[in-house]
């Protein structure tokens, strides 16, 4: 019953091992040869050899820095990130800075029109631009849970390395951790941020008047509903993606066009309702919606009919909310919508002085209502 | 909870014809169709979906006759706001 | 035509206003109950009440399934959901119901196994694909939901599939009608019925609401021109001096309702002699039980359940509001000790409870709305 | 079989309720007062009712807002947070910035002399602190386990919010992730940190030379042993707490004294071992090491005797090591042993020119050997 | 006083050093074996080679119980773990040991549940609190070990645990030293006992390699000073003229051993005919497995172990290096193909394994090292 | 793998006689002493400790004697240098 086999990890390795020739062998003893053969062995560009994040990879070792090495300065490559100090030191030039973070735990990791790789890049990318500043400094913390298939990882750093190129960011520090299977799903990305707010311009919700235009940058629920489907559960199947995109350039163009921009916010979980109530309360005006103006994709509409849940409150991940001076409303939307991811921005509301902290909203149908916030949330970790 | 949206059967799953597809607006769903008569639905046919069944074939003679309906009582509306401006005109 | 948006328009809601307006007798209070939880949805998520004269107003009723569930039920289905390897699933409007300690929420929290699913069929699913559980559904609903449930036990018995239950909690319209008819505050002008309940059982077995009770009711559908319509046909009829069963959802229910789906319903469960209703309690005949046939796929044959009862709070006036005799914001903690993050009666957790509608969704006047809308 | 009870949260929150009194009671009709009664029901401070967090606290609803301004906002509190917007923005008054990220994932979450949360603080002070900048901001990412009990997050806010006193850091934003059962550990911890260099020092690999001094500010291992024996697996008991501090004090003092200072790293996962190797590989320089000047506590001694480690690997999380000018070594350690946090700072060892990147030791035995980085990590998740 | 600090101190070792030196007779070359892991561990650990004179050399032998495991029986360890229910338990030191694809750390990455112990009663404590799922301990170690594995099994029975297991890989020292003696490139002037198997079987066994083989054998203790006498010892007795089995570990180590480990083995387990020992190939009577009384306890009966051969790799010298005929930089593959990081041989995995204790700790020739450090 | 370390019983449990607490430098932990003769060790006893078990009682003569001779030949040492030394003087 004892049968035969070889192990042929073994064989390759030797084989690849074989191409470090030895140079100067003449002048040094046999021991010294194979010494400095080993050296040269070690300064070779660290490869992940497993295909699986074992609890090794998250120690602090040779596997640590094999992995950070061979996958995450490989995917994010710069001078700051490869001194692999303790901390970036960054020199953005002027001293008015934007500081933010998010933790993104999405599932499933990869989905139609995006992974938690792009995601975590521009979501963090987003939060700075609505505070008005350029993106500049990523810094990603990874959880990775045992067992991980590193061709994953690979994938994931790979979207974003391609996001920060297209949002102009750099990552620039990082960490990583490994826990035990079963104490996570997979992969949580954290990523924090640091930019420039270059522009004279400040935002906020004290600037806030009635008679302000609320502005959406484009059509809603697009990634919530992508993300909820994509999770194979519900059974539903649409010809959607997700929004995901940096919105850096949008928010210039705005500005350039309207320098009456009040605030802006991105509408990501808990959708474009959460945020109009937030701006509600911040700035104690009323917020008044006109549902016929807001963009919504049919198949967003749908999806959400059939699960009973309304797309004000679905999450997007390329799209903002901006409360801009009535005056300049115009102005804004036909700036917005000459950028390609603008191209359906829209006035959908405007800011009244009471009731406080309240958003209202004119229905399709020619009536009103309050809309609040939501309680709980029928979608499962879509960021 | 009585939550019933209606859908447009696109596909019956071979060899199981208690299961067919529905489109809402581009969106597609299996639903199962046993509570309705076999022969009583096809494709292009509507549908009420409740909870993954569905509930009833939608009588497209029946909707139209109500949006008729409507238009009628719409129209008369119309009419009569015409005959107040007429009214007003005199 | 999508059976949806036609039924949106605003302009032809303006004609229907007026016309509705035109029907109405200066001076008269009319009342209509709209007895189902989805039109109570509707009504305040399109702002229905915006094209109703003053003098119309709309009841909220006991149509809700969630809002009828006792406490002493999700306490019952919180036990089984602890019990060794149980998964229970249930609908997503159910998991924020509270129960005497807590919601399906907690209990998910605390460590059970709770999980939404959108259809019963997903439930055996999740029985078939995990063999070594035992699945529970939490069964809920009037008649538009039980044959799904009784479709699905058909087929778990069909394919044999021995670890799937269902905690069964069907109740059935028409004693609840029954109930508010009985009532002696009633002071109703007629129904809204409850459109997608009659796709099943049909328009006949509300004609002694109008025979007995003098009641007239439209059998209405949910989109808002359906209602304004329904509304209309109500008035007409009052005005008329008519009082019948009429069916304004002719697209979508059938006089006879499905039989097929009666007939689903009428294998797998049979009617309990009573069963407690939140806020209007005890009602005979009022739900159904999973047959003796069936006792397998019956976990409260299966799971030893505690059966406690759990008195509502004293200050909850939830039967009054689903009986039609308190509006939502006349409840003394409605909107400050009973909201829907942390909701004292049932009524205040679906978005189909009059309560839960209200806060959300209305919480001003119409006079203070308008104002602030503008337009 | 049927029993009566009574649902007693119900009348707690009845009971609560009924505070709210109405004024003006007159002026208003009926339904007005009551909905004048909600809107100041809405506008009292957010509370957390339940013990557990659970999967509607991350929705980004209500339930998301009460525990951020329950429990974060409450323990951070300071005015840039409390706009809760999407990024903090800051005017730290200088340019060289330094910025750094790192998760805590430290299982048991509470230890002997911490808990993750004054972990979370100090380790990214740490590293903003021997970067050479002044730690000043914290971005605060949290994942919770839905079911984890809220009083346990009020202690770690509340160490959190000690900790960023002591250290002179402020929480400017956050984030919160809720995700399902089974799918972290309780509570992960990311923070990202942001420094000022207000010195004119630049600190590197770059600047190490053959003769400089290799310092160590404390006793190590402590963090590493204790964690690994509060994990209680091992059934191994030490009156042994963990060194969790903030070093920027500490490091203050050292280059005050010592402008020679070459370049210092936190001691954390993989100890003062796998600091030195990174140095000399970064340096490309050898690091001598003499055995007998590390200072080790004799419980870390024993307890890593019992179970076969090398102190050397084990994580610090309040020391650090510093590469000083040689002829400053002396005056570098006089400082740092007038701090509480230095008393026991001693110089290990030295660099030299060859072998580069490589860690040799003069054993306290008066043996030579390698120390090279460590495979894999006897010591699960101490960080 | 606590028995190791004591026997670390750098001015005793330089005098022993000197006695040493001067004991060697100029020109001749000595070669003494340490039979044990644990010696070679602490050799490199302390740099005790700096204080032998450059004649002096000390060969790593096949005393490392991680070393001689083969590649099938790792495999066969991961079939088990893959098993449904199985917790599979082992040592640290077991947990990157490469079989035929992969290590316990790859399949516990994949998937299997294999968990890190510190004593086999900690894998019996881990079966009591887990009843559901069956407990392995993946059994390895020489007869410093085999002992703690035979009293934990009799613990089991006693308890009656039903869901404990061994997997049982004890291997006997004494065969392997035999198999060294027997090696036609055999070229040893003694060897260094191993200190701690000693305990527990004694000095006596040791008596036929000084009376048939005609080599000396000091059993030595593990701190520095320790070998440094012990290697001592031998060159007096080699000065001397006498070739006699001693023990320099009086402190720890009883002439006759320790009888009651003995009997535990003796009860518990017994001799297999053959084993395979990486490298070494099979050996005669070399390894021990559960008796018969014992069955219930042994995984190798409950499980169905796939009992796989993997080859050696080709390039692979171990069989070599732990007979102590190459040094671990002469195999063809070390510190390229083979570093602890991807070991291709066993001896690369422990820190006790030869090429792993030279690659971490040596790496470089004295002479160098001596030049660095300066001093 | 072999490891094993010294350790001082500290505690022997009531009701086990197979258990104790040893220690080593202050760090604490149970072991079986299950392969030692119970009347063999006490309270103060140094035992040599091996994957939770105490594999040797350690014998404090023994080990003072090796100590001893090592000392013997540290002595030697010494004076061999001192007596180079005196003769270097010379
Ligand atoms: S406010 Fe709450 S307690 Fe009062 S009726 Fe409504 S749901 Fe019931
Ligand atoms: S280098 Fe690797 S393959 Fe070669 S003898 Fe050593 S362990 Fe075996
Ligand atoms: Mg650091
Ligand atoms: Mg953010
Ligand atoms: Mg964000
Ligand atoms: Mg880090
Ligand atoms: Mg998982
Ligand atoms: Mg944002
Ligand atoms: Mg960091
Ligand atoms: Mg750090
Ligand atoms: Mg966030
Ligand atoms: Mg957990």
């Amino acid at each position: 019953m004892t049968t035969e086999r070889t192990a042929d990890w073994a064989e390759r390795a030797v084989a690849e091992a074989a191409a470090l020739t030895d140079r100067e062998a003449g002048r040094l003893s046999p021991e010294q040869q194979v010494l400095e053969r080993i050296e040269r062995a070690r300064r070779r560009r660290p490869r992940i050899r497993e295909s699986r994040v074992t609890l090794a990879h998250g120690a602090g070792g040779k596997a640590t820095r094999t992995l950070v090495e061979g996958i995450f300065v490989e995917a994010f490559r710069n001078p700051t990130l490869e001194t692999l100090d303790d901390a970036a030191v960054l020199c953005p030039g002027v001293d008015r800075l934007a500081f933010t973070t998010d933790s993104y735990v999405v599932s499933p990791l990869f989905f139609p029109g995006g992974d938690i790789g792009d995601l975590a890049v521009n979501g963090t990318v987003n939060d700075l631009a609505v505070s008005g500043a350029r993106p500049l400094y990523l810094a990603a913390g990874f959880i990775l849970e045992e067992g991980f298939p590193v061709a994953d990882l690979q994938r994931i750093t790979a979207s974003m390395a391609a996001a920060a190129r297209r949002a102009g960011v750099q990552v620039v520090t990082g960490d990583t951790k490994v826990v035990q299977r079963g104490k996570a799903d997979g992969c949580y990305v954290n990523t924090a941020g640091v930019g420039l707010l270059e522009r004279p311009v400040t935002l906020g919700a004290g600037h806030v008047r009635p008679g302000d235009a609320i502005i959406v940058s484009g059509p809603i629920g697009d990634h919530g509903v992508t993300v909820m489907l994509a999770r194979g559960e519900l059974d539903i199947e649409a010809d959607l993606v997700s929004d995901t995109a940096p919105l850096h350039g949008l928010v210039a163009a705005l500005l350039d066009a309207a320098p009456g921009v009040r605030l802006m916010r991105d509408a990501t979980r808990g959708g474009v309702a959460t945020v109009l109530n937030e701006i509600a309360q911040a700035a104690e005006v009323a917020v008044v919606v006109d549902e016929a103006m807001v963009p919504v994709r049919p198949a967003v509409t749908g999806a959400c009919e059939l699960l009973g849940i309304d797309p004000l409150y679905v999450a997007c991940e390329g799209r903002f909310v901006a409360v801009v001076d009535g005056a300049q409303a115009e102005a804004a939307v036909t700036a917005l919508r000459r950028h390609p991811l603008g191209q359906d921005a829209s006035v959908i509301g405007h800011v009244a002085a009471d009731p406080t902290g309240i958003v209202l909203l004119r229905t399709a149908f020619g009536g009103t209502r309050v809309v609040d916030l939501l309680v709980g949330d029928p979608l499962p970790r879509i960021c | 909870m009585c939550l019933g949206i209606p859908g447009e059967i696109v596909e019956i799953k071979a060899g199981r014809d208690d299961l067919a597809i529905v489109d809402v607006v581009g969106v597609r769903r299996a639903i199962n169709i046993g509570l309705l008569g076999q022969d009583q639905v096809g494709i292009g046919d509507w549908v009420l979906v409740h909870v993954g069944f569905a509930m009833s074939k939608i009588d497209e003679t029946e909707a139209a006759a109500t949006l008729a309906l409507l238009n009628g009582l719409g129209q008369a509306y119309t009419d009569e706001l015409q005959a107040l401006a007429e009214s007003d005109i005199t | 035509m999508r059976f949806v948006d036609e039924y949106r328009d605003a302009e032809q809601a303006q004609a229907l206003a007026a016309q509705i307006a035109a029907l109405c007798e200066p001076g008269r209070q009319y009342k209509f109950m709209e007895v189902c939880g989805g039109h109570t949805h509707t009504i305040y998520k399109h702002g229905i009440e915006d094209y109703l004269p003053e003098n119309v107003s709309l009841v909220h009723g006991p149509g809700c399934p969630v809002c009828v569930i006792p406490m002493g039920r999700v306490d019952d289905a919180i036990a089984i959901a602890h019990e060794p390897g149980v998964i229970m699933t249930a609908f997503g409007d159910m998991m924020r119901v509270p129960g005497g300690s807590g919601s399906f929420f907690d209990a998910k929290a605390a460590g059970a196994d709770i999980r939404m699913v959108y259809s019963p069929l997903d439930a055996l699913k999740i029985a078939r694909t995990n063999p070594d559980r035992r699945v529970v559904f939490m069964a809920i609903g009037f008649e538009t939901t039980s044959p799904s449930t009784a479709m699905t036990v058909l087929r778990a018995a069909a394919e044999g599939i021995g670890n799937f239950s269902v905690f069964c909690n069907h109740v059935t319209i028409l004693p609840a009608i029954k109930a508010i008819l009985d009532s002696p505050d009633l002071r109703l002008d007629g129904f809204l019925g409850p459109g997608h309940v009659s796709t099943v059982i049909g328009c006949r077995p509300y004609e002694f609401i109008a025979r007995d009770h003098g009641k007239p009711l439209v059998c209405a559908g949910f989109e808002p021109l359906d209602l304004l319509q329904s509304v209309f046909m109500l008035l007409k009829q009052l005005t008329e001096g008519r009082c019948e069963v009429e069916n304004q959802y002719t697209r979508v229910v059938p006089w006879d309702g499905n039989l097929r789906a009666l007939e689903a319903i009428g294998r797998v469960m049979e009617l309990r002699p009573y069963f407690e209703w939140r806020g209007l309690g005890f009602i005979s005949h009022s739900a159904l039980r999973m047959r003796d046939e069936y006792a397998a796929f019956d976990a409260e044959r299966l799971f030893d359940v505690p059966g406690v009862r759990v008195a509502d709070p004293k200050a909850c006036q939830c039967g009054e509001v689903l009986k039609g005799v308190l509006k939502p914001w006349e409840c003394k903690v409605f909107g400050t000790a009973c909201t829907p993050e942390t909701p004292i009666g049932t009524c205040m957790v679906s978005s189909e409870g009059a309560c839960a509608a209200y806060y959300n969704f209305g919480r001003f006047t119409r006079q203070r709305l308008t104002e602030a809308v503008g337009a």
